[in-house]
């Protein structure tokens, strides 16, 4: 089992790890907005992450945390 | 006349050079500038023109000096950082007797600085960009009409007496948007250039554009006879504004940016029963001391405003030379001063005075 | 200075603030009157906080930018806690009530609260919602004339795009019904 | 459960100020962790250059200089000289690096300045609002270029790595990306290749990073890294055009 | 003491500068200032220093950021339009709270202008040379003695208040020699320098070397607080030499290479009966008003004579403020006046008076 | 009898103030042969750089500008856009062009500039009295490497054509010398073709003169050459780096 | 019959056309200087001469014409 | 002022000019006096024109530029022409009558002719010409001490070159006696 942690008041909703995550886990919030304006990233099934860090590796602000 | 129309200063100021005939811009990106050239890569490809974003400011000015020397009304514009790297090219433009164009919108200094609107170049502008004894024609806009209006002024006395020219604008008016209004183009013929070296066709002797005089005296000779031509724009061009100076105690001296704070701190004042004035220096370079003269009797106080820690308050102490009190009050880094600042420094006059 | 109207629109950079700013400038140009436009800029634009100061005036206008604000259209909360303060009393403030959750609590002040995003989104003009904001305003204090607002609108927005003006036609007119 | 990403030590607190999406945050992370995998940051002095990267005085945890626009290589040579022994890099974009800053980028290259540069080409000028850069591709549309680069009159763009590889003093002159978590990988390699460089006094290593401008390109995030892949890489070819370590000697 | 020798003048200073501690140069070349660069190269190699000639001037003034940025006592040298290059690069480390040292060793300009001796780059140091509102410590050498014991006091000012420092020599002061000598090395260390950007070890806080201050109130207060160091430096820090000026009617202003050729005249005044004095500012900034301003009541005329067309004479017109008249003489372009031609002047304004 | 050889008409009489022995003349002639074989001079203006050339304005009989030091690619620039259709010539030294105009030049190189650059590599600044140029030999003795050059301190020397054959807008980079007749034919040959390659607009044509200083190698005329010969050539070959024309193609 | 003409009064006697003569035919006078101060160059044997304008295209002062 | 001395030496590049006005400076400071050296510098001198000026003087120096020589060593016709009518009257002039075929005009100035290139070719020592002007000089105008003249020849030459000063001495001498 891993674990992703997104600090939601970095993520800028970029969606690059969207696009990176082999599994499709992570999607942009569609109905919230951090304090910054942006739609953050969020975690959709944690079970099925194998914990690749491919997210954190692409996210252009560091906003994930993998752990396994 | 022409319809009104809005546009930001710093793309008016580029229209207007194209509508003077402006057809070759050499720039850099820069804040609070680009606008300028950006509106130029936009119409002059259009107008025949050739817009070339040079690989850095030195490069531009010295395409200016290149393209000037053709004969043509070339220009470039930047911002403070920027300008200081212009410094030896317009050093060597003001000694190669060329009239070419230069802008500076100026933001907070030194260094990188800030982005914000500043008047800190003043110094710069008018007493040494680069070295050597020279001078720039240098106007100071205050509106974006001004903006529209002081390049062909520009070009205009600076292709009469061969001197380079600056509009020393600021990032307020490079910002902003005014209503404003082009005049209809005038037919007058750009004036003959017959030192320009575009090729003698062997039909004149050659032409040469040079900085270059090894004999101290032959220097000398030639900087002297630069003076007198800079003498007689002291005399015939120095432009100011006056604002209810001619009953006024307190006399206000702001250019640019801060003679519209400085304006509406006066109409305060008077609104209160004080009898402020303001002068507006329109040239910077030749110094308007005439208007400032003609206010010496009178005046009680002056004040200068300035966006910097007190630069052309050495000038008006240098006309009023010590007949009347001269205080400043500025406010620099990109920080604007407000018409109630202004206000009480006004007061604080007039309560001495009462 | 009776005759001169001071206004601060302000929010995230990308939600229409320096379109909208033009818009009222373009009102005071066809009614003939003094104007000044002026953007907040810089590195900070991006993504970050966008602001923009109109004033519209009978006189020639001295400081184009607003620092004490008649009229403040707050379209995001950092903005609204940023300028609440600096609204002169009697002034006026719209709120994006879509955006911003808290309410204004200054007493000397005029505050309208429209859900303008929320309006917009539902009538598919998602870029709209701060126009809506500046025909209640239009509404409220009647700042132009109601010729100079419709003029103003068609030369802000390029002939071309037709479409747009229609949105944003609708939106002012939703905004003045609001 | 053990942390296998986070956030690198080299690297401070202050989020970044970069749009949605920027690259340029992927390459302070790589040089951060390539930081604290080599343990020099407490004798690492950094040099900021004036571009969207100008604040990088704010992220990295190291000392930092903030340099004049186009002039980093001339301050970390400055730097370099009077600390030679320490570890100095500049973080330089395309406008800064290969525009105003190119007399000292050629003569830093050619003295063998012994320095790290990280050379972000995103073909654009990002911080000023999307001007054409030295690297802009032909016919690309940018607020100077409006109605595209025109190379008979803006001239060609510059292909830094295979300039700056003629070089005598150039260590390691190699173009990465970070399209892809592969790319960023060996992006890494590269950038830890060009500190192992600089310790190893190997002379001037370059790593040109091929990079996305999404605001400016006026894309988005995703569609930008696309943009890459079809227009920047095949100009701009990934590889190594030189590395003296692999030519088996030092400079 | 130490004995005395015959040394050029750019050669002394480097020397002094190496004997201040400076180890890193960073050049390129530029005459009349060349011999400071060949100098520093024979020398510092073996001093374990640094010599490097940049690849422009513009290089040379920001590797001198840097290694200041490092801590060490670095410098660089050039003349008039190597100057007007490096003026952005003085910006920044103006704007950086560096202390860095820039040696001017004057030509006429503008432009390429001439290579012979000239002080027509005065506007530029003490006013502008560069962007924003900052100053630089300036000292104006008259002898080649001076060239050697401005180096130190340059640096102990500049680190002790945190400004660059510049010394503003001009050819002929570059080219000539005299008999000087170097002072015993002090044993004083170098002031600790806790802001320096050299590598935290993990033993402190992170060191930031930067001039950029993105919020106008930011960058407003910074500058406000290095205006406190510069009011500072006002009081404290001015210089200048008082000759025969006690009981002087014409008081003759002059600095560097022409108050050299002043004070032969003023010599030459006395022996005629005629009661001149010279005033030689030593710091051209801050500018030695105290001194002008102490001789203000009781002379009958200021003189001042530069070799320009008239800039310090502002400055001296802005001390007195009126109450004494103040005329200029000057030769430009690389002429150096006679003594002879200045003792007219004098006479001028004796007959004048009497 | 007839004249086979006598000062070309585009020299004005002004006695050159090179030192004795100076190459300098000699390549002052072949651009004024070359302009009247083409019958351009009162269709061209030059553009004198800063060094030894400066008085150049002096010696060409078309119009002429002088440009601040490593300048002249700019000033240049500004003038071909002015007058298209005119001819226009840079005279450049190795200090002018490669040091201080470094960027000046690869600029006006990549952007194809339309201009014709004589640039002449003589391994030192002479006007200024003999300074390292960035041409300067490793170990070679100058005023500012009084012991030699130290390519570890002072770095190596560049090699221009080479650098500026990377680019795309260079349609002709070639390097020539002077020491002999046959090779001072050669170089006529290639001015030739350079500025024909303006006037047929095919961008930017550098050829590079290595030629002498006998005054601040402190040699005499005849050694300087024979010096040439023997450091120079083999570090700088001569041949062609880059010719469109031979390529078949336009720029 | 060829003829070489060299203007004294521009020579620098630099010695180049005197080493690029196929015929050996210049020399630097010794015993005069012109009034740079210069030993100028000198024709010794103007018979001999067969135009070949090395001596001219090697002369850096463009101080020699050559008429055949 | 009368205890100045101002010198001016002129020739071509390489005929020793800056070497010969080092020689008296020096020969200033072992006497303990004020002086001062400069030389003419620029472009104009690879191969053109040379000259130096030397002040010695018992005051501190003001304009170390000789414009109206006290004394002017002239190596060649133009400099001779250059600067006879600027000697003060008075003054002296030293003359290489090897290289100059004129004669000074002038009647209140003293002027000394010396074949000193001749003579220095003869002496095998044709760079000391102008040394030899210069023992000649202080031999008329004795403007130093024996000793400091000797001193400073050993100055100027370094140690090394022990076979040039030799020659030089020999020049000084030369010069005393001619
Ligand atoms: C001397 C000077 N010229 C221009 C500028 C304005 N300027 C700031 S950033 C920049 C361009 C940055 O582009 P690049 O180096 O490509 O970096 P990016 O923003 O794309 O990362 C320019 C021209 C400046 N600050 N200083
Ligand atoms: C801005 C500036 N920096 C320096 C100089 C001084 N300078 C004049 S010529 C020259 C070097 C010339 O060398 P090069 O270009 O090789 O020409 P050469 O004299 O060898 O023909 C320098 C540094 C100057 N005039 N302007
Ligand atoms: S760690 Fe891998 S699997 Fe888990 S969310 Fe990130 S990319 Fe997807
Ligand atoms: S990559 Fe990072 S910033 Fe972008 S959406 Fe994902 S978590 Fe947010
Ligand atoms: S402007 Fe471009 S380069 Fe700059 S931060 Fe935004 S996306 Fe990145
Ligand atoms: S110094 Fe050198 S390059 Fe200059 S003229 Fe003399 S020999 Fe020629
Ligand atoms: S023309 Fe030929 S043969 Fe005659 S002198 Fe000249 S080089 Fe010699
Ligand atoms: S080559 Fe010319 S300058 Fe040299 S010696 Fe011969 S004629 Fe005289
Ligand atoms: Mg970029
Ligand atoms: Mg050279």
């Amino acid at each position: 089992m891993a674990k992703v942690t997104i600090d939601e008041t970095v993520c800028k909703g970029c969606g690059m790890c969207v696009a990176a995550c082999p599994k499709n886990l992570l999607e942009l919030a569609k109905d919230h907005i951090n304090a910054k304006g942006y739609h953050p990233a969020t975690m959709t099934d944690m079970e099925q992450c194998v914990g690749c860090a491919s997210c954190a590796i692409m996210c252009p602000d560091v906003a994930i945390t993998v752990e396994r | 006349m022409a319809e009104k129309v809005l546009m930001k200063g710093n793309e008016a100021l580029a229209e207007a050079a194209i509508q003077c005939g402006c057809k070759h811009y050499f720039g850099y990106p820069i804040t609070p500038q680009t606008e300028v050239a950006a509106y130029m890569s936009k119409r002059l490809p259009k107008e025949g023109g050739v817009f070339l974003q040079a690989e850095s400011e030195i490069a531009a000015v010295n395409m200016v000096l290149g393209a000037t020397s053709a004969g043509v009304r070339a220009m470039t514009s930047s911002s403070s950082p920027g300008i200081s790297l212009k410094s030896e090219g317009v050093s060597y433009i003001g000694g190669s007797d060329l009239p070419a164009l230069i802008i500076n919108v100026q933001r907070g200094g030194p260094g990188l600085g800030g982005i914000q609107p500043s008047q800190s170049d003043y110094w710069q502008a008018t007493k040494a960009l680069g070295h050597g004894d020279f001078q720039l024609f240098v106007l100071a806009p205050s509106t974006i009409q001004e903006m529209v209006d002081f390049v062909s002024l520009a070009y205009e006395v600076g292709e009469k007496y061969r001197v380079p020219a600056m509009i020393l604008s600021d990032g307020m008016l490079g910002q902003m948007m005014e209503p404003v209004e082009f005049p209809q183009k005038k037919d007058e013929p750009i004036a003959d250039k017959p030192w320009a070296t575009n090729g003698h066709k062997n039909q004149r002797k050659k032409n040469i554009i040079n900085s270059l005089y090894i004999q101290p005296e032959e220097l000398e000779n030639l900087i002297k006879e630069r003076y007198e031509r800079y003498a007689k724009i002291k005399e015939e061009e120095q432009r100011a504004e006056e604002f209810m100076c001619d009953d006024a105690d307190i006399v206000v001296v702001a250019f640019g940016a801060s003679s519209r704070v400085s304006r509406s701190a006066v109409m305060q004042a008077r609104a209160e029963g004080i009898k402020a004035g303001l002068i507006r220096p329109i040239t910077l370079w030749p110094f308007p001391d005439k208007t400032i003269e003609k206010h010496v009797g009178h005046t009680k106080d002056f004040l200068c405003v300035e966006m910097n820690m007190g630069q052309m308050v050495d000038d008006v102490r240098l006309v009023v030379s010590g007949r009347k009190p001269v205080s400043f009050f500025g406010r620099t880094g990109g920080v604007i001063p407000t018409p109630a600042e202004v206000l009480a420094e006004i007061k604080k006059l007039a309560g001495k005075e009462n | 200075m009776a005759n001169t109207l001071n206004i601060l629109l302000a929010g995230f950079g990308g939600q229409g603030i320096l379109f909208a700013g033009k818009t009222i400038a373009y009102s005071g140009l066809l009614d003939g009157k003094e104007l000044s436009w002026l953007p907040s800029y810089g590195p900070e634009m991006r993504g970050g906080t966008c602001n923009c100061s109109v004033v519209l005036s009978d006189e020639s206008i001295g400081s184009p930018l607003v620092t004490t604000p008649d009229v403040l259209i707050a379209m995001n909360r950092p903005s609204l806690e940023k300028f609440v303060d600096k609204v002169v009393p009697g002034g006026t403030i719209l709120v994006d009530s879509s955006m911003i959750d808290i309410k204004v609590e200054r007493t000397d002040v005029n505050v309208y609260y429209v859900d303008a995003t929320k309006i917009a989104d539902e009538n598919n003009m998602h870029s709209c919602a701060i126009i809506i904001l500046v025909g209640k305003m239009f509404k409220e204090l009647g700042f132009c004339s109601k010729e100079a607002l419709d003029g103003a609108i068609q030369k802000v927005i390029p002939a071309k795009k037709a479409a747009m003006l229609e949105l944003n036609q609708k939106a002012l007119e939703i905004g003045q019904n609001a | 459960m053990a942390v296998v990403f986070e956030k690198p030590k080299a690297l401070s607190d202050v989020p970044f100020h970069y749009c949605p999406g920027c690259t340029h945050g992927i390459v302070h992370r790589l040089v951060a962790e390539v930081l604290d995998e080599l343990g020099v940051e407490g004798n690492t002095v950094g040099v900021a250059s004036v571009g969207c990267s100008v604040f990088a005085y704010n992220y990295f945890n190291c000392d930092m200089v903030q340099a004049a626009h186009g002039r980093a290589p001339a301050v970390a040579t400055g730097l370099k000289r009077a600390l030679p022994d320490n570890v100095i890099f500049t973080y330089q974009g395309d406008g800064d690096l290969a525009a105003i800053g190119m007399a000292e980028t050629v003569h830093a290259a050619t003295r063998g300045e012994n320095i790290t540069v990280i050379f972000i080409n995103n073909a654009i000028y990002g911080m000023t609002g999307g001007q054409m850069a030295p690297t802009s591709l032909p016919g690309q549309v940018t607020q100077t270029s409006p109605y595209g680069r025109d190379v008979k009159v803006a001239g060609y763009p510059i292909r830094v790595c295979e300039l700056l590889s003629t070089l005598s003093g150039t260590a390691l002159a190699q173009r990465v990306t970070v399209d892809s978590v592969a790319h960023v990988r060996e992006a890494k390699k590269a950038i830890k290749k060009g500190f192992e460089n600089q310790i190893n006094k190997r002379g001037y290593s370059i790593i040109e990073v091929v990079s996305t401008c999404p605001t400016n390109w006026g894309l988005s995030p995703k569609e930008a890294v696309q943009w890459l892949r079809d227009n920047m890489l095949p100009y701009y070819p990934l590889g190594v055009y030189k590395d003296v370590t692999a030519e088996g000697g030092e400079n």
